[in-house]
């Protein structure tokens, strides 16, 4: 045996690989690791492993910050496949493709499997006993750092693992949480703060017969995409409701509108108002806003909003009208009415229809209160990053730790937030796959992924209770060199409070305990243990949690008339639509494969980046399909290739956002512009954010052109084929269906 | 082989056919015929179904320039379609069309297959036996739909660097350079589901098995099941719908959404569509 | 009584054919014009006549290979495709009739050519060795008439062949 | 004056022979022999130069194909509606070439038209080789070519059989039908020749041609054999050939895609191949003409005659091109429709142009004697009208691909790579490569036909000066001696 160069052993193992990787046995792909603990499964299996049947085990998604409750499809120790978990009130047990990357990102070539340390200018691998050494030297109980010196910057975040972050930060006695997200929904919160009184409302889609989005992508990017889609798939049910979308860029949901309106960025809220004007006239609704607001409505007449929003006059009157004929409606607003600097204001004016309406407690009610403050969702913000950077330039931080976000690709290149971090002598990075953040960061640790990992976590739009959904592990770590985030957090907690935290040798049993903390909330009878058992099992924890109150009146306080800036620069012609691809979002996914290539839903491009230009515009300037145009705002200029698309406005260019990496993998590096760097500093007047929207641009042809990788072919109509066919709502019998 | 059978049977050989619910020969009738209904007034295109696709049936990432030679692997893919009429902006929003194996009863793809590589069912699925395939790719030519993909590239040993491997799904073979492969109605989760059903003695169920796009369809626009089974909600639905399998042209009140893609060339496909509606008054 | 064979070579066809026909005329003993042998560049199916009926049978191996690749292509393609019913094939019979035909219509000829050259090899000897007899002027310019006699006739023969202006007589011992 | 039938007919053969002789009657036949056999004898050093090009073209298709079957299919730049491209192209170009030797050697035979009797050796060994070629194409086409003989219906213990309902097995049936029986017919009318080689050569050669040539002495017995024979397989090859061009046609014909569903396809394809057959014998004869001087043999009149029967097969493809465009463009099919204005104004258009200016209007220069009797302009125009048939095969396959029923899967990049250009070059090379050998292996003349040829004309030269002749055509088949 012994002279073939194969032992028992080795035998046992390739058996035990056999049937698994049979399918690859065939194509010359087999990867038989020696001695690696992966073949050792299959030959003697680990509890609830039985070779050749899978299992599902419940967990959530953190591809964004839904927290769909989802299933591994998990084979001889392997996790196969995401499905949607339909105990998840969030998911319905469906699943978007985001979501089904998770095991891309699981087992992505590219991911960091080793402590690394910055020698240099570069990254240096280290053990893991080096890098906690590090850690404790320079931010431990002897280090001497202050609070004040120390910042951590985390995307979104909730549940327990946001618990031990901030207890860590109390335990360096620091305030400086800084929770960033580039595409945060802060504007949009600070609206309806100011309308509704809480961040977010709940909305019911299945309820409306008419939905008016102002630049709300819903379907897409939304607050919760796969749960609104379930919404609106009941919406679209028998009375069918209609949907009408005013925006400047043709989102996914604009695609499947009844009616799309092109629209200036940023007079939304004017259009708003004059539609609010025409509803005013109808006597039933003179009496539903206050006489100060009727009176500064009034001036918005249809002409005048025509010229201001750039949209036929006759269409005021027709979405009026609809809203009129269509009860209850529910109007709502999303990024690109609110990534501007008026952005509050246009979002108010926007949901005064509503008020107007009276769809408030019809179609918008409020969310359920969640009973666990301290594990409640921190949706993010622009204005920490600004914050964070102000504190960085001003050589206030000693250490940053950084997690969840992106911020060197994020950050706008006006910022200057690269330079700013350099100026840190400590910066430590928490990430999965060493991204443009961690190759300028001192130590980068490498966190287990979502599926390999515990963790609670509660989205910030709750559609029914408060559903916090639990997260376990699908499978071993992958990577022996690879730690557990809460695990780390702990760690370093211990650091300076071993003694609060001694019970919990690690972060399962502290999430363990925790959990049952939570029993009675869930009025749950059986022993501790079977809760958590059936806590893991199901998924997620449902709590019948009271409805907020929403705010009923309207505050004549509360709206202030956008102040639209509709003044043609001559130098920047065109209003920039930074556009959020569904799959894409912040571009943190964007070295998976699948989702790279998966088409775009309306341009159908892949692997690229691209400028969308409207068909008449292009004309006018002789820009073809595939001509590199230089796209130039005061902050930078990008290269991108043409893409002629009817959906936008002519006067507005879109490029999407999530790609341009330099450093995450083989999948996303080189892939297409990253439109972050050309933002102009524009910001919400209200709340400091970033007005996303509200840069300008000029666009420049170039004499370059390279053809447009995409899954359209050369014709982008039907051919007069009856492919797709479309059926008047007025003759559909949706009622007689089944 | 042998001439008596060829005599005895002759009626049978000339008239048994694989539609009509006669797709195992041996049977008077089909236990199951797998069948679609998809409502394209809430499909929104959101490429849901096709990234599950690719978790599912182990399909390779093709990268850009595969991707720009039309060498990509997307079994189920949505089209975008613009209104023929539109002025200046599509106002009635865009037309998605997912679009996957039709399963046709009358396949082009199956008779023109000179080694039978692709065939029916006794299920009538239109099935594809990668191992018999040759790559004479005639079945594209023919396809209406042109739905089959041919594996150009030795994707096994180029699209998934370790250890992505380790998320291939066992039940699914990685297909090799030279062979055509198709959308298969996930048949490894029917397969694996009918031998469950039959452990208990009893047919599959309605909604016990979908395939992975009908699973990850987050507005439910895609109905599965057993056209068979008069109870089963994809037969009510084609009922409804005024849809018959079995005929090209149908006879349908104007008020019903339901039809089936090129049905003119008569390939009797299993999929039925359902019209986008648009509120025309909006 | 022995018999030897004898050669005799013109270049004139038509002194050729007169001399077939003279020496099956002739009535000589020990000589049947059926052991005249004619070798010639080219065929020459009137000097051919004169010989005699010496039929051809090619054409029943003809008829039998068309039938039997007719009949039985069909039959195996039929068969083969009644034992194959793991595969149907969307919408069509198990032996579809149309598609059958084209295949039987190649096989009729396939084995028709076959077996029409397999007669032809039967009937016209081949391969064989070739005659001591022969000469390859035969293949160039000249006809030859191969005269299997008895002994006791072959000097009338010669005699008669050297009226015919015979180029050349080769006989068995002369070489 | 003419006062009956037969004064009329002799007028008739006086005139046709005397004007246009196509072969001297008095040439020794021991001078055809020495003739003939001289192109058999060491080459001429422009031989290499001209068998090494080929064989290094053949190698760059080789070296195509083995990158080809390493890599996959991906290298031809092919994508996934449109699957096929030249190689289908070049394959029914192949296959189209081998229709000559077939007219040629068959219908002409049958026909009485001696004035074949010099060219139609080639011409067959043309068939046998371009049906080797096109035989190549179908397995370089293949995914996966080392599984080719899952085609083949041999008895497995699995019971399974291919798919006798697909046109690609008529197809590999037609042409193994076709292959086989080409070869035969070009051996068996080579016996009597492989004798006269036999009797000529020594050494090795000796043993070569003995072993070959059967033993093949001439004998009456032999002949009769021999043209009973010959005859039938030429009356089974006639059909056989038309069978075969129609069963490549039905690979398009019984497809559902537009500008392939055509009724008039078969004939099409059979009258394009006859066209493209006869052009490339114009250009072997005139290169066998000039290099193996074979004046005395190749005349001018049978160039001639070859000319015009290649117009007439031109105007009857021109007819029946017109008659798919027609019928297309009055019928009722949107996709066909479609197609068709795809291929006058797409991304095809300058080939298809190309094309039939090619294949329509440049064989009207054929209507010219003295275009006829240029041998310069002759060469150039049977390769222009070969170009034009290539392309029209071409113009079949792709822009079907590229234009076809489905919208969305129109073709994004659909120009061939230099490995398809590779394997359609090395193609050529290999089949020149073959033709050479053949030309200095086997007698490229038929020489008892010749003979034939000349012996009957002296008959009809010898019966008209006696004016006792009846019609010479009957006395060369026919065996009916005067």
């Amino acid at each position: 045996m012994s002279e073939s160069g194969i032992n028992r052993r080795d035998f046992l193992k390739v058996l035990g690989l056999g049937g698994s990787s049979l399918a690859l046995t065939g194509c010359g792909n087999t990867d038989i690791r020696s001695g690696d603990e992966l073949i050792m499964p299959n030959v003697s299996p680990e509890d609830f492993v039985v070779p050749g049947l899978s299992v599902f085990y419940a967990s959530t998604c953190t591809q964004c910050g839904s927290a769909c409750g989802v299933m591994g499809r998990v084979r001889e120790g392997r996790v196969l496949k995401m499905e949607g978990n339909p105990q998840s009130k969030i998911s319905g047990g469906k699943i978007c493709g985001l979501g089904q990357a998770a095991v891309q990102v699981q087992y992505n070539p590219d991911r960091l499997t080793q402590p690394m340390m910055k020698v240099g200018n570069g990254l240096q691998p280290v053990s893991w006993d080096k890098a906690m050494a590090t850690l404790n030297e320079k931010v431990g109980p002897k280090s001497g750092i202050k609070g004040e010196n120390f910042a951590f910057m985390t995307g979104a975040m909730s549940g327990h693992l946001k618990v031990l972050v901030q207890n860590y930060l109390d335990s360096l006695d620091s305030k400086n949480h800084f929770a960033y997200e580039a595409l945060s929904p802060s504007i949009g919160f600070a609206a309806n703060k100011q309308v509704y009184g809480v961040d977010m409302p709940r909305l019911h889609f299945d309820k409306a017969k008419l939905i008016v989005s102002f630049g709300s992508d819903f379907l897409g990017t939304g607050a919760s995409p796969v749960h609104f889609a379930a919404e609106y798939a009941k919406f679209r049910k028998a009375p069918r409701g209609t949907l009408v979308q005013i925006e400047p860029k043709m989102t996914m949901t604009g695609a499947n509108a009844d009616r799309w309106i092109a629209i200036i960025p940023g007079t939304e809220g004017i259009f708003a108002l004059g539609v609010a004007n025409q509803l005013l006239k109808h006597s039933e609704f003179t009496n539903t806003v206050p006489a100060g607001i009727a009176s500064l409505v009034s001036k918005y007449d249809p002409e005048t909003v025509s010229q201001i929003t750039g949209v036929r006059p006759e269409l005021v009157g027709h979405v009026a009208s609809l809203l009129w004929e269509k009860t209850p409606s529910i109007v709502i607003s999303g990024a690109s009415a609110e990534g501007h600097a008026h952005g509050v204001q246009n979002a108010v004016a926007i949901q005064l229809l509503n008020k107007i309406l009276g769809n408030v407690g019809k179609t918008i009610d409020g969310q359920a209160k969640s009973p666990f403050p301290q594990i409640a969702p921190e949706a993010g913000s622009f204005s920490s990053l600004k914050a964070m950077n102000d504190a960085m330039g001003g050589g206030k931080l000693q250490a940053v730790f950084i997690h969840g976000a992106n911020p060197v690709f994020t950050a706008p290149s006006f910022m200057g937030f690269r330079d700013n971090l350099r100026k840190v002598p400590f910066k430590v990075a928490f990430v999965n796959a060493a991204d443009e953040t961690a190759q300028e960061c001192d130590l980068v640790l490498p966190i287990l992924t979502a599926v390999e990992e515990f963790g609670s976590n509660i989205a910030w739009y709750q559609p029914e209770g408060v559903e916090i959904t639990m997260q376990q592990p699908l499978m071993n770590k992958l990577y022996p060199d690879t730690r557990s985030m809460g695990d780390i957090m702990l760690d370093l907690v211990k650091q300076r409070r071993a003694d609060e935290y001694k019970n919990w040798p690690d972060f399962f049993s502290y999430l363990k305990a925790a959990v049952i903390n939570m029993k009675p909330a869930v009025k749950y009878t059986d022993t501790d243990e079977h809760f958590w058992y059936d806590t893991l099992s199901s998924g997620v924890i449902h709590i019948d949690a009271p409805q907020e109150q929403i705010g009923d009146s309207f505050a004549e306080a509360a709206l202030s008339l956008p102040e639209v800036q509709n003044v043609q620069d001559p130098k920047f012609p065109f209003y920039l639509v930074p556009s959020e691809r569904h799959y894409f979002r912040d571009g943190r996914h964007a070295n998976c494969g699948w989702l790279q290539e998966s088409p775009d839903p309306l341009t159908t491009i892949v692997w690229d980046s691209w400028v969308e230009i409207h068909p008449k515009t292009a004309a006018s300037m002789g820009i073809k399909e595939g001509d590199y145009l230089e796209i130039a705002s005061q902050n930078g200029t990008l290269k991108v290739k043409a893409y002629l698309f009817p959906g936008i406005h002519p006067d507005a260019v879109s490029i999407p956002l999530g790609q341009g990496h330099e450093s995450l993998g083989r999948f996303a590096n080189g892939v297409g512009v990253n439109p972050f760097t050309i933002l102009n500093p524009v910001f919400e007047k209200d709340t400091g954010e970033l007005a996303m929207f509200g840069t300008r641009v000029s666009v420049k042809k170039t004499s370059d052109s390279e053809i447009v990788v995409k899954d359209e072919g050369p014709v982008s109509t039907q051919m007069g084929r009856k492919l797709v066919v479309t059926l008047p709502a007025d003759v559909a019998q949706l009622s007689k269906e089944i | 082989m042998s001439i008596t059978n060829l005599l005895n049977n002759w009626s049978f050989y000339r008239n048994k056919r694989p539609y009509r619910g006669q797709y195992d020969l041996n049977k008077e009738y089909s236990e199951y015929k797998w069948a679609m209904a998809l409502d394209l007034d809430i499909c929104t295109g959101c490429n849901a179904c096709t990234t599950a696709c690719y978790a599912e049936n182990n399909l390779p990432v093709v990268g850009k320039k595969r991707f720009h030679h039309g060498q990509v692997m997307h079994w189920i893919r949505i089209e975008r379609y613009w209104d023929e009429k539109m002025v200046d902006f599509p106002e009635q929003g865009a037309s998605f069309l997912p679009m996957m194996c039709q399963q046709c009863e009358a396949a082009p793809c199956e008779t023109v297959c000179p080694v039978g590589a692709t065939s029916h069912t006794n299920d009538g699925l239109n099935s594809q036996n990668y191992h018999r395939c040759i790559g004479s790719r005639y079945c594209s030519a023919n396809c209406p739909y042109k739905v089959r993909y041919f594996n150009f590239w030795n994707y096994p040993s180029t699209a998934w660097p370790a250890p992505l491997p380790d998320q291939l799904n066992p039940d699914v073979t990685v297909r090799t350079k030279g062979i055509m492969e198709k959308c298969t109605f996930c048949v490894q989760r029917l397969n694996e589901a009918k031998s469950r059903a039959r452990t208990e003695y009893r047919l599959v169920r309605d909604g016990e098995v979908v395939p992975a796009c009908v699973q990850a369809c987050p507005t439910s626009a895609i109905t599965f099941g057993n056209i068979v089974d008069p109870n089963s909600k994809v037969a009510k639905m084609w009922k409804n719908q005024q849809v018959d399998l079995y005929k090209d042209l149908q006879e349908k009140d104007n008020t019903v959404r339901g039809y089936r893609i090129l049905e003119d060339l008569r390939p009797f496909p299993s999929v039925m569509y359902m019209e986008r509606i648009r509120d025309t008054e909006a | 009584m022995s018999k030897s064979h004898m050669l005799a070579l013109f270049t004139d066809f038509d002194e050729a054919s007169n001399a077939i026909r003279e020496l099956k005329a002739s009535n000589l003993e020990g000589f049947n014009i059926k052991d005249v042998t004619l070798k010639s560049p080219i065929e020459h199916p009137e000097i051919e006549e004169l010989l005699g009926k010496r039929p051809v049978y090619v054409q029943f191996f003809t008829l039998f290979g068309a039938i039997f690749g007719g009949l039985g292509g069909f039959t195996f393609i039929s068969s083969s495709q009644a034992t194959f019913l793991l595969q149907p094939k969307g919408g069509k019979p198990v032996i579809p009739i149309p598609p059958d035909m084209v295949l039987t219509y190649e096989l009729f000829i396939l084995f028709g050519v076959y077996i029409t050259v397999l007669g032809f090899f039967i009937g016209a000897k081949l391969p064989m060795k070739r005659h001591k007899l022969y000469n390859a002027r035969v293949s160039e310019d000249q006809i030859g008439i191969l005269i299997k006699a008895d002994d006791t006739a072959m000097p009338a023969i010669k005699d008669l062949m050297t009226r015919h202006k015979a180029l050349e007589i080769i006989g068995e011992g002369s070489k | 004056m003419i006062n009956t039938f037969e004064e009329r007919d002799v007028a008739v053969e006086k005139r046709f022979i005397h004007k246009e002789k196509d072969i001297r009657e008095d040439i020794a036949w021991a001078q055809i022999n020495k003739d003939v056999l001289k192109s058999l004898e060491r080459p001429r050093m422009l031989f290499w130069v001209i068998f090494i090009a080929s064989l290094a073209l053949f190698m760059v298709g080789v070296s195509c194909e083995i990158y080809q079957y390493q890599t996959g299919m991906g290298v031809a730049n092919l994508d996934n509606p449109h699957v096929w491209g030249l190689y289908i192209g070049t394959f029914i170009f192949w296959i189209g070439m081998s229709h000559s030797g077939t007219l040629l050697s068959a219908i002409l035979h049958i026909m009485h038209a001696d004035w074949r009797k010099p060219i139609y050796r080639f011409a067959e060994a043309m068939t046998t080789f371009s049906l080797m070629t096109a035989g190549l194409f179908v397995m370089v086409h293949l995914g996966r070519v080392w599984q080719f003989y899952y085609v083949v219906a041999y008895p497995n213990e699995r019971w399974t059989w291919p798919n006798f309902q697909s046109p690609l097995v008529w197809d590999a049936t037609a042409i193994f039908t076709y292959l086989t029986s080409s070869m035969i017919f070009l051996y068996i009318g080579m016996i009597p020749d492989l004798a006269i080689c036999r009797d000529n050569a020594t050494g090795f050669r000796k043993s070569f041609y003995t072993f070959l040539s059967l033993g093949w002495m001439g004998t009456d017995r032999q002949w009769a054999n021999f043209r009973v024979t010959y005859l039938t397989v030429a009356c089974f090859l006639i059909p056989l050939a038309v069978s075969v061009h129609s069963i490549v046609a039905t690979d398009f014909a019984v497809s559902q895609q537009p500008g392939w569903h055509i009724t008039s396809f078969p004939p099409y394809f059979v009258a394009g191949a006859l066209y493209s057959g006869c052009a490339a014998i114009i250009t072997l004869f005139i290169v066998l003409r000039y290099v193996f001087r074979f004046e005395e043999y190749m005349t001018m009149p049978i160039l001639e005659k070859t000319a015009k029967l290649t117009f007439a097969i031109a105007m009857v493809w021109t007819y029946l091109n017109l008659v798919e465009y027609s019928s297309t463009w009055y019928g009722d099919d949107m996709y066909a429709k479609q197609a068709l204005i795809y291929r006058a104004t797409g991304d095809f258009a300058p080939y298809w142009w190309m094309m039939n200016f090619l294949g329509s209007v440049v064989p009207f220069t054929l209507a010219f004697k003295r275009i006829r009797n240029n041998i310069p302009a002759m060469l150039v125009i049977s390769i222009l009208l070969n170009v034009g048939m290539w392309l029209e095969r071409w113009m079949i396959v792709s822009p079907t691909f590229a234009n076809g029923i489905y919208p969305w899967t129109w073709d994004h990049d659909q120009w061939p790579s230099l490995v398809q250009w590779g394997i359609v070059a090395g193609s050529f090379g290999w089949f020149n490569m073959l033709f050479m050998l053949f030309c200095k292996i086997f007698p490229s003349v038929s020489m008892y036909e010749v003979k034939e040829m000349v012996y009957h004309r002296s008959l009809v030269r010898k019966g008209t000066e006696d004016a006792t002749q009846i019609n010479p055509e009957l006395a060369v088949e026919g065996g009916i001696a005067s």
